[in-house]
């Protein structure tokens, strides 16, 4: 694999104001949606109990997958395979620790404050 | 016992050098209830298991060595780089053997855990651990220690352990291994004394100037002699209220083991109540206050710390 | 889609600033890094207070008793409003080097901001003076504080920076470095923004459905 | 007035030498005599600097520099320095408790608790971070063909953070006193309840700082291996210390985050009143012992990994032959690298959680014996079909494959949480690491010493003080260390200053007369430094290749000029300048020259050193005044350099060219040297690559002329 960018790159056709203002535009639609949502679950007392905080995991997990596509542009097709393998990297490592943390915290939790 | 002869032996020849006469009182080398006994043996087969990868590269490297010195016999070739059969050997031998002492972990960890009851009916002792001190409280009994804990041999022994100051690491080498005591938590830690005798306990996590002296004695005897030190105890000594264990709370080295023939009921709970309240609510109204701060000043003597 | 063939994720100058990728690319990719070095940081406080929120409480007030989700939505809708305006003044660097555009823009990204951090200041008020909930107070008020308030200090960093890179549009111009900069305040500016995502959810809105 | 405003808390009583005055002892006199060590060594610098003219060049030269040759230099210059420190500490500690068994010794309890932790911080933070950075710094850039890192500026920034850190822990030595709480600073011990005075805020900022300056440093490392390699230089022809620094950047860009948010928290705690780890009040210690260790355990992997890329490649040039098990040294690497994330529990086996969590945690550490183990044997098996040649850098690596796979082994049992439990905090733990550490990682430096001072320098290092110095050390590692598995069996707790036990007097002999091997091997290293400076006419190799290298950093000069390579290097195989030696296409002259860029010196690094510095000290004193200012004038600094567009100069394609083909004449001119008289003065850095010399002894004059053409 080559790791170096040729100098002379095939300009990039079809790339245009009108078409990334509209996904700033889509992005934003999306992302106020989402959140309006997230709030009137808890506003509205439309779930309850463990049901509420997935769903409300699900949204966050959502925008958080929104404003990366539309604000950031990230998308996995075509993003430069270092910078996606990074990401990706950085997503396993955040889960090993913080639900490493929270198992850990939460077991010794459960065996020390009877 | 033959185990710790083969550990000993191992360790001495790594060491290079054995020295006559090494005791091994205080050590887990010398158990003296099931728990210490099976910590010992897991570390014999653990050794002995590890060797599988140790020894041979004490045999084949200075062959190698010999074989490929400047001007050895060994075919120079500077391009050989890679041979399957080798690759598998050194992938597949490491595999295969934390296969098996994964397994042999898994079992020693379950069957190990220090919170497994050991049998029914166990003796609880409570532990609050203090800045240089360790205090016992045995319910059952209605006596308290301070620095010596006597135990019935034979019978499962439940510990539960909470401190009054900073995290310390309790441990009875013979008996069972480590566990912390924190403040406002709770801890367990069980075992059994297979035989009578006297054990050294003592706290591993640095806490202090008072440190290296905080040791205590393990006395196990037998049910009747046990029995019988209840009693004695609960005719002679004073009793421990809640301001008593205040007095306990500044940092001091205790040289010699306090009896006390009664302590307030629930003091362990008010003790753990006073870092974590609202969780101790129905016997929590004694107000004992945290230890004090032990002096860090600079001109802090040793003397100071005993 | 257009925008294929991407050096690096997220902003870009593609295809009006050739030259331009040659160097955005090191610099851009190691900010990224950073923002992932970053995340983590967020990560661990996301952590620490999932823990504190549970077993920290003390004498403390629950969760329930001191958030005002009137204020944090509204506090979400400004910072959303404050990213999409950046994503206009990047535009405006991108295809027109306009630069009263860019200013413009950079200017409403900048008050929106500083409205959600004098919201937020206004909150710590409320709770402080109202609800007796000083970090001091409990284990689960200082993992809040610490976690909120590390990402005000964030977007009040961003603040500063936005006000420095104006100065230097204004002096410099659009000169390579310039632009450099401002796409990276971009990302750190729109990263902040999916942080707040988790702090809205995962500490107001859990903090009261829970 | 009020002299707190100005002051914070420092008082007469803050100086070390109050201590000695008002209360003189032995443990005073010897925290006096450090002091005075300090105090008179910065004084001598100082008038050396003056007597000899050497601050403007220190300044202009070095300082202010961002070449990444220089500050690795300053990066090692930090570790030596700190190593003096810690490894008399060391030895004083061993001296202590051999004396201690019968009466307390001669050290205070309270000042052998500053012992132990300053000598863990050190020795982490200041000796062993700096030594790998340092050497990272110096050969990665040139192992990739690039002229230098991504982002220099940064990298000089990040040098002057670490040093700022050094700086406050040798001040400690002087102003007020240093934790107790050990390298791992465990709260509540180290909350403000316990620790009441202005050691743990020593720990935090210090550690704060060096944390930062790493992260920054990953980042930078990272960049530069993804993005900076010269053209052919794919991942899979990477040399192995540019996968190991690859692989060491990235844990340091996830790792130090988890640490600088504890310190935040701890100093959160003793500062502002904030209960994370204080008993009560919600505060959970427990929570530290996990931030920390997700630290932590990569953190011994920041450490070793560069050191294993050093032992690839001293046993590949002094077997001369390729190594190994490329690819499978490259994935262990990777599988350590991701593995060390997921075991950190098994530092805090005991604090009670449920079995299943311990043994999973336990598991995972053991599967890091796999690719671990892999590794020493792809290095084993490297030395087959060689023609090994027991130089210092090998004997160290002999000495690490048969130490290293044993203290392996005691890993190995400290992961299982059954013996973990009767071992934990006491010496067989102590010894477990310093046996990982010891012929690990510092021998590794050593060893890269060793084998890269010729590049670095342009001569040699005496070889026979090299080899004294490595019987010095192998020995004394053994002796000092290994008895403590013993004693740890036996039940002797660490930071434990004095024992009642006379079981453990003659083991702790043994320890003692090794640390003193140690101590000798240290003063034959330095020995050897200074004869070989003076020495450095016929240990001179110019040239470049004294070892018959096989990456591309021997294919240029020693010392290397600021350009690094006159014209970017074009690589198609692994080991390229091996091959290129080989196919006798090496010291080619190049086409054509072009003008290079090269970043301009720059006060800014060192400015903000200095800042950073009084930052953090003025947060240990609590003098609020300063802490403000020092702290915008960081900031300002950084403005001010951001508004700078002229920061870069030209080189002219004329002095490149100039330069280039002396070097090339000069290499031309001289014979090549066999490996036979490798360790004489007839080898001026011109090698007869090992498999072009049998048979070929016509080589060794004219015929390399026509070769090299």
């Amino acid at each position: 694999m080559s790791n170096r960018i040729p100098a002379e790159r095939p300009v990039i056709e079809g790339e245009d104001e009108g078409h990334e203002r509209r996904s700033y535009v889509i992005g934003l639609v999306l992302a106020l949606a989402l959140t309006t949502g997230a709030f009137a679950v808890v506003w509205l007392d439309l779930l309850s109990g463990v049901a509420a905080l997935a769903g409300l995991g699900l949204l966050a997990l959502i925008q958080a997958v929104v404003h990366l596509r539309y604000f950031l542009h990230i998308d996995l097709q075509r993003s430069h395979r270092d910078d996606l393998l990074l990401i990706l990297f950085t997503v396993l490592i955040l889960l090993i620790m913080v639900s490493g943390t929270i198992w850990i915290l939460y077991d010794q939790h459960v065996r020390m404050m009877p | 016992m033959t185990l710790r002869g083969i550990v000993g032996l191992l360790a001495a020849a790594i060491s290079g050098i054995a020295l006559p006469g090494t005791a091994y009182a205080g050590s887990f080398l010398e158990p003296a209830g099931p728990i210490a006994s099976a910590q010992i043996s897991h570390f014999g087969v653990i050794s002995a298991l590890m060797l599988i990868v140790i020894v041979p590269m004490f045999v084949v490297l200075p062959i190698v060595l010999w074989r490929y010195r400047r001007g050895g016999k060994g075919t120079y070739r500077p391009d050989w780089e890679f041979n399957w059969g080798l690759e598998i050997l050194i992938w597949g031998v490491p595999v295969a053997l934390v296969v098996a002492l994964g397994t042999a972990l898994w079992r020693q960890t379950i069957e190990g855990d220090p919170y497994r009851a050991l049998g029914p009916d166990p003796l609880v002792v409570e532990v609050v651990a203090l800045d240089w001190k360790f205090l016992f409280l045995y319910p059952e009994q209605g006596v308290a220690t301070l620095d010596l804990l006597a135990l019935p041999e034979g019978r499962p022994i439940t510990l539960k352990l909470t401190s009054g100051t900073v995290m310390q690491s309790f441990i009875i080498p013979q008996l069972a291994g480590q566990i912390y005591a924190m403040a406002g938590m709770q801890t367990q830690l069980n075992l059994i004394a297979d035989r009578t005798g006297d054990f050294t306990g003592r706290n591993t996590q640095y806490n202090g100037l008072g440190f290296a002296t905080q040791s205590f004695t393990t006395r196990v005897m037998s049910p009747d002699a046990f029995e019988g030190w209840v009693a004695a105890t609960k005719a002679r000594g004073t009793a421990l209220d809640a301001a008593g264990y205040t007095n306990l709370l500044p940092p001091a080295v205790v040289n010699e083991p306090v009896l006390y023939s009664q302590f307030t009921p629930g003091l362990f709970n008010q003790v753990m109540a006073r870092f974590a309240r609202g969780m101790f609510q129905h016997d929590g109204h004694a107000a004992i206050p945290a230890s004090p701060a032990p002096a860090q000043g600079h001109d802090h003597k040793p003397e100071a710390a005993q | 889609m257009s925008l294929s063939e991407r050096l690096h994720p997220g902003l870009n100058l593609a295809g009006t600033d050739p030259e331009g990728h040659e160097a955005a690319e090191e610099v851009l990719f190691g900010f990224w890094i950073f923002l992932m070095s970053d995340l983590v940081l967020f990560a661990v406080l996301f952590a620490t207070y999932a823990a504190m929120s549970v077993q920290g409480i003390a004498d403390g007030p629950l969760p329930a008793e001191v958030f005002d989700l009137t204020a944090a939505f509204v506090e979400t809708l400004l910072l959303l409003l404050s990213s999409f305006a950046f994503g206009f003044a990047i535009l405006a660097m991108k295809y027109r080097e306009d630069r009263r555009g860019v200013l413009v823009w950079l200017l409403l990204t900048g008050v929106l901001g500083a409205a959600f951090v004098a919201m937020e200041l206004h909150d710590y008020y409320v709770m402080i003076t109202q609800h007796a909930a000083p970090p001091q107070a409990s284990g689960f008020l200082s993992a809040y504080y610490l976690l909120t308030g590390t990402h005000a200090l964030h977007v009040s960093s961003g603040l500063v920076w936005m006000a420095i890179m104006s100065i230097q549009i204004a002096v410099l111009g659009f000169t390579a470095p310039v632009k450099l900069r401002l796409m990276r305040l971009a990302l750190f500016w729109h990263m902040l923004d999916v942080v707040w995502i988790g702090i809205f959810t995962f500490v107001y809105l859990y903090g009261v459905a829970s | 007035m009020n002299w707190e405003l100005i002051f914070g808390q420092i008082t007469w009583d803050s100086f070390v030498f109050a201590g000695m005055i008002e209360n003189p002892s032995l443990s005073e006199a010897i925290a006096s005599g450090a002091g005075s060590i300090a105090v008179l060594g910065a004084l001598a610098t100082v008038i050396l600097l003056t007597v000899k003219g050497w601050w403007v060049p220190l300044w202009r030269d070095w300082l202010t520099s961002v070449d990444h040759k220089k500050v690795g230099i300053m990066y090692i210059a930090i570790a030596l320095v700190m190593f003096a420190r810690a490894v008399i500490e060391a030895a004083l500690m061993r001296a202590q408790q051999l004396a201690a068994t019968e009466g307390a010794g001669f050290l205070s309890a309270d000042h052998f608790g500053q012992l132990f932790s300053t000598h863990g911080t050190i020795m982490i933070f200041f000796v062993a971070m700096p030594f790998i950075t340092g050497l990272m710094n110096y050969v990665m850039p040139l192992q990739i063909g690039a002229r230098d890192v991504s982002f220099p500026l940064l990298n000089a920034i990040s040098l002057m953070l670490t040093m700022a850190g050094a700086v406050l822990i040798m001040v400690s030595l002087v102003v007020g006193q240093f934790s107790t709480g050990g390298w791992s600073a465990y709260p509540p011990f180290t909350g403000i309840e316990f620790s009441p005075g202005e050691g743990v805020d020593y720990w935090i900022w210090a550690v704060s700082l060096g944390s930062i300056g790493s992260t920054l440093t990953g980042l930078n490392f990272a960049v530069t291996i993804y993005k900076k390699r010269c053209p052919g230089m794919t991942l899979f022809r990477m040399p192995l210390f540019t996968w190991t620094t690859l692989c060491t950047s990235i844990l340091m860009i996830f790792a130090m985050a988890p640490l600088t948010a504890a310190t935040v928290m701890l100093a959160l705690d003793r500062y502002a009143g904030f209960h994370f780890f204080t008993n009560g009040d919600g505060g959970n210690m427990m929570n530290y012992a996990n931030l920390f260790w997700l630290f932590g355990h990569p953190e011994v992997y920041i450490l070793i990994l560069p050191a294993f890329g050093v032992w690839s490649e001293v046993v590949a040039t002094f077997s001369s032959k390729r190594i190994y098990g490329y690819t499978s040294l490259v994935y262990a690497t990777m599988c350590i690298a991701v593995l060390s994330f997921a075991v950190w529990l098994h530092h805090f086996f005991t604090m009670g959680q449920s079995a299943n969590v311990n043994a999973i945690f336990g598991i995972a550490t053991m599967i890091i014996g796999v690719p671990t183990g892999v590794k020493v044997y792809d290095w084993l098996l490297t030395m087959v079909g060689g023609r090994i040649r027991f130089s210092t850098p090998m004997l160290f690596h002999i000495n690490f494959l048969l130490t290293f796979i044993l203290g392996g082994m005691t890993g190995v049992l400290l992961a299982n949480p059954g013996v973990d439990f009767q071992v934990h905090n006491t010496l067989f733990l102590v010894a477990h690491f310093h046996n990982m550490i010891i012929p690990g990682v510092l021998f590794g430096m050593f060893a890269a010493v060793q084998f890269w001072f010729p590049k670095v320098f342009g001569f040699r290092l005496h070889e026979g003080l090299g080899r004294a110095s490595f019987w010095c050390f192998a020995p004394g590692f053994l002796l000092a260390f290994f008895p403590l598995y013993w004693l740890g069996m036996m039940g002797a707790t660490r930071r434990t200053y004095m024992w009642s036990n006379p079981d453990y007097v003659p083991w702790l002999a043994l320890a003692m007369l090794g640390a003193a091997l140690i101590l000798a091997g240290f003063a034959l290293m330095v020995m050897q430094i200074v004869v070989s400076v003076r020495q450095r006419a016929q240990l001179a190799a110019p040239l470049g290749d004294p070892w018959d290298g096989r990456a591309l950093e021997w294919s240029i000069p020693s010392p290397p000029p600021a350009w690094n390579f006159a014209v970017l290097p074009e690589v198609s195989s692994q080991d390229p300048f091996y091959e290129a030696k080989k196919a006798g296409t090496a010291y080619r002259s190049p086409a054509a020259y072009e003008d290079i860029e090269v970043p301009r010196n720059t006060a800014t690094a060192p400015l903000i050193g200095l800042f950073a510095c009084a930052w953090a000290f003025a947060l240990v004193w609590h003098i609020w005044w300063l802490a403000i200012a020092s702290f915008v004038l960081i900031w300002v600094v950084v403005i001010v350099r951001s508004f700078e567009t002229d920061t870069e100069e030209t080189v002219p394609a004329a002095t490149v060219k100039a330069a280039n083909e002396a070097f090339l004449a000069a290499v031309r001119a001289t014979p090549g040297v066999t490996r036979d008289r490798e360790m004489t003065s007839d080898n001026r850095g011109r090698a007869i690559p090992e498999s072009l010399e049998a048979g070929a002894g016509a080589l060794a004059s004219g015929a390399a002329v026509e070769v090299s053409r």
